[in-house]
């Protein structure tokens, strides 16, 4: 188990030091053998036994209450997978670029980071991940980063992440304070309870310190400007895989520790929640920018799953973890578009864009089914995270999955005006000179496509990859509410 | 009646302190404010003999010696500054050097 | 089981290699696409006989989805209601694929044309074969998109695409409303099944017959069968949902003729009629059904005398069909509606055809005003057009005759007033589509000299369809005759359908008119067309160019402007909700999300600010606040030790 | 009343007085003359005390040297008259509050001390004891300062090194950019 988390450290240390010349390939390789393992992990994974692949060290971060204590669960092997496929997907769209090396290297870094986030069993440890994850972003966003006020830009985002992991160490320490416990191991952690004011505090402050990062609604301002002042690959990764790590924090460290249910802030967080998804789809309506619909409509997704995790449903999870899975894929591939689409026609704003069907009609069948899955039509692999997702806020409270549910109509609305102004149309100028989609960037694509149809048309393989971590959850809820 | 009793000292030396304060305050000429400055080590250096009489232990008298050793450091360094500073901007008096504004 | 699965999997393959294949394949395509359809077709066929002789059946493909105690399987439900649809869509997709092979073969993107159709067909069959609320939402979005593609399919042109985007979006609308529904039957029933379902509806009409409780409250149902009826007004383009329909006539011809007359639109009178159990649990929910079907069909007549475009007025007389079959459903009459549903899929279709094959002639002209006196030029379509005509205004002995009357003795028997109204969208339909009819065959030719000489028949491969359609819109009224001609057992159709679960629970209703009122509504029905027919075929016949082109005035300058629904909705939905995207974004996201967080780092800034003021590099300052702080310690230390 | 107490007044008002005067003179020439004579009086006093060497060191270095150096700047900069602006009266006003209060406090906290418990010599040699016969003398300062005091005693000389120093290079840094 600590090998695969070790791994990417080794390649990111020798990736720094390579020559700039050699780098790409050779992290291209890594991250695809890379990807290559951890789907033979997914399938040695045995559902059933709970924490498979753990790994316990006492003596790491002792000092602090820390351990080095790994482990997937089935929810975690997901996102472990996950991020193999993004970083992979982030090696191949930066293919086309020419970075220096310590662009590798941050990328590498940042998934040792990601992939112990998913594995630590240990709150310490825990921390000490998420906030090594947050380093190489920062370097990558404000190294690469373009446009005007990128400056303005990092610092909001800077300030955002980092006083949000304050409030996650701040939750953990009050409650080692309140219970008296020297022990951050999940386990033991799980054997104390807070209660009273306490637990509410603990609640708010990891629903704040989480989401900054997931974001939920009225924490997201760093989130558009970042996306559209990050270079593609940091936009990926920010919105592939760490967006997950708000939500997996949500599954992993505020669920099981939830003691008696706290409905008012339950129906406070599940409202931001829905009505974030709204907002993010109206404003995603009306932008020119495609970065800022893309990350205004994720916005509107993640909030859809937040709400399906605070319902405190056994399919709000699944759905949330399944839409986790199917978010990071398909954001990737419309980022992974919209960075065609800029390289190709040298912008990326719908009003100067059209007609990009008759100029590249392969890559605009591609986008179109990345889209259709954005937008949850059946059979493509947004539609039964959507679907259990809204089901399970609509029986938690009909009202509310009414609205929730208009999002499918405004998502519609919105992905269509996009494809329709971009894709269809006359040929305007800028994309009358539209270069020719490389065939590499065309089988990323359909590689995308093809998990769009195949986790659409049977979804059930994940579903009962992860129905034990949901059983367990719900259980936990169901036993302490009793 | 000893007049030499310790009280009388506390008193001495808490009044020639507050005079070297009142000084260092009303005071505008750095230099005078240095020596007022002085004064007020004056008056702790005479109750740090007291108290090495009171209590019949000379390392009160070390202390004394020690702080006339730093105060003749400071007046140095001091004096040092203050000359420059009346090099560079023509005067000392001490409401005009306000070059650290926040 | 096999033929089922080759019945679905026979499109896709065809989608499948006409997508791949792309332009290379070139005519061959639509070949192709045709064969697939054929081959499913054929299937239908064989399934046909197989319930005939062993009656339903279940085809379970694999587990969709799992989830804690419901399980949604994927698999399709073969009954006598679905056998029906089935047989319509592969048919009627038969004839109507062929006659694309015509129409589209002067196009480029063909073989992404037949892609489409295959796939439209493979969701329809999805649609009415799913065995679930899954799987018939599968279908659903999938006749949705499939729409979509098709209405948008000449992609350079901007208006297309929104008339496109439209359909979607308000198909959309449409979905939600019925994906609550799926909801609220897991909540209520822990099941999505139709089966099951209809059992669980069934037990509860025969508990309420009985006088008993019944198992769930009435309200369930009306919320569960409000939600579905959403949807279908999503789908079948019923009041409000209905602006998308005319504007879907941007796609080519064939896909008007197949999409938005013959099969999708019919979807929602599909859900209905395989729900109706719970629809007989919901008088309201009847009810309402009935008045926005009544609306629906009176509006969409209204509209479609006023147009000009000749596609314009066939989407409008369709959206006025689908109300009246709507109207149908809100008495109860699932099978009357099934039965107009399929000779309206035979008639329109055909009428759409024919309208493809005169704009064919015209060289894309569509405007109806611009015609006129085709009759001689190109004779095969303007018999047939003329059959479908007919058909379609219910003249004695057509098909449309048969389906029209049964809906109007059922209206007639629930209530005098319900019977009027139907009457009178009747009516308007004889009126407009004679004026369709005579403006464009009759007279004298009214269009560009450049056109006349360009005017031809069209090539076999669409005159073909149109022959079979045709004779298909006269004698399709044999599959449900009335009592008065074929006796007991005429009503082939009523009786084959009410077969299924959803009907079988559903009492019969009884009370059948005596055969004389009979005779008098199937008189009066005629006495309208011959009288109505005859006087607007004087009447637009006789008319001049200048009369045709007076700008309209009044009712029907109102009319010709579709009576600014469209502009309603715009200025309704679509404008404050970009008022209220832009409100978010340049006021709440600027002038309040992004305040709390500058707001805090100015915070900072002012305190900052503030203590600036203190530290003013002045030493005598501090020398005064370092006395002040050590007099405060040593009176303080006073007081606390 | 015996001679000491005679002379513990007079070095008293002497100093207090001198004192008052450092503050109050206009001249600083004058200021520098007064804080002379508060150090002679402040020898006197710690003679009193029996503090012969630092009596003797107090002269020297304060009374001699650092003085000579005040005196010396003074002069360097040519400041005998009587330039120095008055502060505000507000301001002095405020001085006077700030001193008072801190007057009033450090006697109340004498008086509170006192009044509690008497200051109670912690050693052997209690007040008014007899005190050994060479307090105050070079010989056992200078065994206390280079046995137990050694360390601080050389970091003191290091100190003065760096005083030394810094007074050099601040003097002759300004020269050298006249020069150029």
């Amino acid at each position: 188990m600590h090998l695969i988390l070790i791994l990417p450290l080794v390649v990111a240390i020798i990736a720094f030091f390579m020559s700039h010349k050699l780098v790409k390939e050779f992290s291209l390789a890594f991250s695809g053998a890379f990807f290559l393992l951890s789907l033979y992990v997914l399938f040695q994974y045995n559902p059933l036994n709970y924490y498979n692949f753990t790994y316990y060290n006492e003596s790491f971060l002792a000092g602090t209450g820390g351990s080095l204590h790994l482990g997937l669960d089935s929810i975690g092997v997901l996102m472990f997978v996950l991020t193999n496929f993004v970083v992979f997907y982030v090696n191949i769209l930066a293919r086309n670029k020419s970075y220096t090396s310590d662009f590798y290297g941050c990328i590498f870094l940042m998934q040792f980071a990601l992939i112990g986030v998913f594995s630590s069993l240990n709150a310490i440890l825990f921390y000490f991940f998420w906030e090594l994850a947050l380093l190489p972003i920062y370097y990558i966003v404000y190294q690469w980063g373009s446009g005007k006020e990128l400056n303005k830009a990092f610092v909001r985002f800077f300030v955002y992440t980092f006083v949000g992991s304050l409030f996650i160490l701040t939750s953990f320490i009050l409650f080692a304070i309140e219970t008296k416990t020297t022990s951050f191991e999940i386990t033991e952690m799980a054997k104390n309870s807070l209660t009273g004011p306490t637990q509410i505090l603990y609640t708010l402050f990891l629903i704040i310190g989480f989401g900054v990062k997931i974001p939920i609604f009225p924490l997201h301002s760093w989130q558009a400007n970042t996306y559209r002042k990050a270079p593609a690959e940091g936009t990926i990764l920010l919105s592939g895989i760490m967006l997950k790590m708000g939500l997996f924090g949500l599954i992993r460290w505020l669920v099981p520790f939830q003691e008696e249910s706290l409905p008012i802030i339950q129906k406070i967080i599940l409202a931001l929640a829905i009505f974030g998804t709204i907002y993010g789809a109206a404003i995603a309506l009306r932008r020119n920018d495609l970065k800022l619909i893309a990350a205004f409509s994720s916005l509107s997704h993640v909030g859809l799953i937040a709400a399906g995790i605070f319902s405190y449903k056994y399919i709000g999870f699944q759905g949330a973890v399944f839409q986790m899975l199917v978010h990071g894929i398909n954001i990737v591939g419309i980022f992974y578009i919209i960075d065609i689409i800029e390289r190709s026609s040298g912008t990326r704003y719908l009003s100067e864009l059209g007609g990009i069907a008759s100029k590249a009609p392969v890559f605009s069948t591609l986008a179109f089914i990345i889209i259709l899955g954005s937008i949850a039509v059946p059979l493509t692999n947004g539609f039964p995270g959507e679907f259990l997702l809204l089901m399970s806020v609509f029986i938690y409270q009909p009202i509310l999955g009414a609205i929730a549910g208009i999002t499918i109509i405004l998502g519609a609305a919105y992905m269509l005006r996009v494809f329709q102004r971009a894709f269809m149309g006359e040929v305007s100028d800028h994309v009358s000179e539209f270069k020719p989609v490389s065939n590499a960037d065309l089988y990323a694509l359909g590689l995308i496509v093809v998990l769009v149809f195949l986790l659409g048309i049977y979804p059930q393989y994940v579903l009962d990859l992860t129905a034990n971590g949901s059983q367990y959850l719900t259980n936990l809820l169901e036993l302490k509410n009793n | 009646m000893n007049l030499i009793g310790f009280e009388n000292y506390l008193w001495l030396g808490s009044a020639l302190f507050c005079i070297g304060l009142l000084g260092v305050l009303v005071r505008r000429n750095v230099i005078i404010l240095l020596m007022c400055i002085e004064l007020m080590l004056n008056a702790s250096n005479l109750l740090l003999v007291v108290f090495a009489k009171m209590f019949g232990n000379m390392n009160g008298h070390i202390f004394v010696f020690f702080s006339m050793l730093v105060a003749a450091a400071e007046v140095s360094v001091g004096l040092a500054l203050i000359v420059l500073i009346y090099r560079k901007f023509r005067t000392i008096d001490s409401s005009f050097l306000d070059k650290l504004k926040g | 089981m096999i033929l089922a699965k080759i019945l679905i999997l026979s499109p896709i393959i065809g989608f499948l290699i006409n997508l791949i294949g792309g332009k290379k394949l070139g005519k061959v395509s639509g070949i192709i696409g045709t064969a697939a359809v054929f081959i499913s077709f054929i299937c239908a066929l064989l399934m046909y006989r197989k319930v005939v002789s062993t009656g339903a059946y279940d085809v379970p493909l694999f587990t969709w989805m799992h989830i804690s105690t419901i399980h949604i399987g994927f698999n399709l439900w073969v009954d006598e209601l679905s056998t029906w649809m089935m047989l319509i869509i592969t048919g009627i997709g038969t004839l109507i694929h062929i006659y694309s092979i015509g129409y589209m073969s002067h196009d480029k993107g063909i073989g992404r044309f037949f892609a489409y159709l295959n796939l439209f067909i493979f969701s329809m069959l999805m649609l009415v074969l799913g065995g679930n609320f899954i799987m018939l939402f599968i279908g659903w979005e999938g006749v949705g998109l499939c729409s979509y593609l098709l209405i948008g399919f000449w992609f350079k042109n901007v208006d297309y695409g929104h008339a496109a985007r439209k359909a979607f979006i308000m198909n959309r609308i449409g979905d939600l409303g019925l994906l609550l529904g799926i909801f609220l039957c897991i909540q209520t029933f822990g099941t999505i099944n139709f089966n099951e379902i209809n059992s669980i509806a069934a037990e509860d009409l025969a508990l309420k017959a009985s006088g008993q409780l019944g198992l769930f409250q009435p309200y369930i149902y009306t919320a569960i069968t409000l939600c579905l009826f959403i949807g279908a007004m999503g789908k079948s383009a019923q009041l409000p949902l209905y602006t998308w329909l005319p504007d879907a006539m941007a796609g080519p011809t064939p896909v008007s003729a197949l999409i938005h007359a013959a099969t999708m639109v019919t979807a929602g009178i599909y859900l209905v009629v395989r729900n109706a159990a719970l629809f007989e649990l919901a008088p309201f929910t009847l009810d309402f059904i009935l008045v926005i079907g009544m609306a629906t069909s009176i509006l969409g007549a209204l509209i479609g005398l006023f147009q000009n475009d000749i596609k314009k007025v066939l989407a409008y007389s369709t959206v006025s069909q689908l109300g009246l079959m709507f109207v149908a459903l809100g008495v109860g009459a699932y099978t009357s509606a099934m039965f107009h549903l399929t000779t309206h899929a035979f008639f329109k279709a055909l009428l759409f055809l024919g309208a493809g094959s005169v704009i064919h002639a015209m060289s894309g002209e569509q405007n109806i005003l611009s015609m006129g006196g085709l009759k001689n030029k190109i004779k095969l379509t303007h018999l047939t057009f003329a059959i479908g005509t007919l058909a379609i205004i219910g003249a004695p002995l057509m098909s449309g005759f048969f389906s029209k009357d049964e809906i109007l003795e059922k209206l007639y028997n629930h209530s005098l007033i319900i019977w009027g109204f139907a009457l009178a969208s009747a009516a308007i339909t004889i009126i407009y589509m004679v004026r369709v009819y005579t403006l464009t065959f009759s007279g004298k030719f009214r269009g560009t000299k450049e056109q006349e000489d360009h005017l031809h028949e069209s090539p076999s491969s669409m005159t073909l369809p149109l022959i079979i359609l045709a004779i298909l819109s006269i004698f399709g009224g044999v599959l449900n005759l009335p009592h008065l001609i074929g006796g007991g057992s005429s009503q082939k159709m009523g009786l084959w359908l009410s077969k299924i679960n959803s009907l079988k629970a559903i009492p019969a209703h009884v009370s059948h008119l005596s055969h004389s009122m009979e005779i008098m509504l199937m008189l009066i029905a005629t006495v309208l067309v011959v009288i109505l027919g005859s006087l607007s075929y004087f009447k637009y016949n006789k008319q001049t160019d200048a009369e045709l082109n007076q700008p309209r005035l009044g009712f029907s300058l109102w009319g010709e402007h579709k009576f600014y629904v469209d502009e309603l909705y715009h200025n309704l939905f679509v404008k404050p909700l970009e008022a209220l995207a832009d409100f978010f974004f340049y006021y709440i996201e600027h002038c309040f999300i992004q305040p709390i967080t500058f707001g805090s780092s100015r915070i900072a800034y002012s305190v900052g600010q503030l203590l600036r003021i203190i530290q003013n590099g002045n030493i005598e300052y501090y020398l005064v606040y370092l006395s002040i702080g050590a007099v405060l310690v040593l009176s303080l230390s006073m007081f606390v030790f | 009343m015996d001679l000491t107490n005679i002379a513990f007044i007079a070095f008293s008002a002497i100093t207090l007085i001198c004192a008052l005067m450092v503050v109050l003179a206009r001249n600083p020439i004058y200021s520098v003359i007064f804080l002379i004579l508060t150090m002679f009086s402040l020898t006197g006093h710690y003679v009193l005390l029996h503090a012969q060497f630092i009596a003797i060191i107090n002269i020297i270095v304060y009374a001699g040297a650092i003085m000579v150096l005040f005196l010396f700047v003074l002069m360097l900069m040519n400041m005998n008259a009587n330039n120095e602006p008055n502060k505000s009266f507000l301001w002095k006003v405020l001085a006077g509050l700030v001193t008072s209060g801190m007057l009033m406090s450090i006697l109340l906290v004498y008086i509170k001390n006192m009044g509690d418990m008497p200051i109670v010599p912690t050693t052997n040699s209690a007040v008014g004891q007899a005190l050994p016969a060479d307090f105050g003398y070079i010989k056992p300062l200078g065994n206390l300062l280079f046995t137990e005091y050694v360390f601080p005693f050389e970091i003191a000389s290091i100190l003065f090194i760096a005083a030394m120093v810094g007074a050099v290079f601040l003097g002759s840094r300004e020269k050298s950019t006249n020069n150029q």
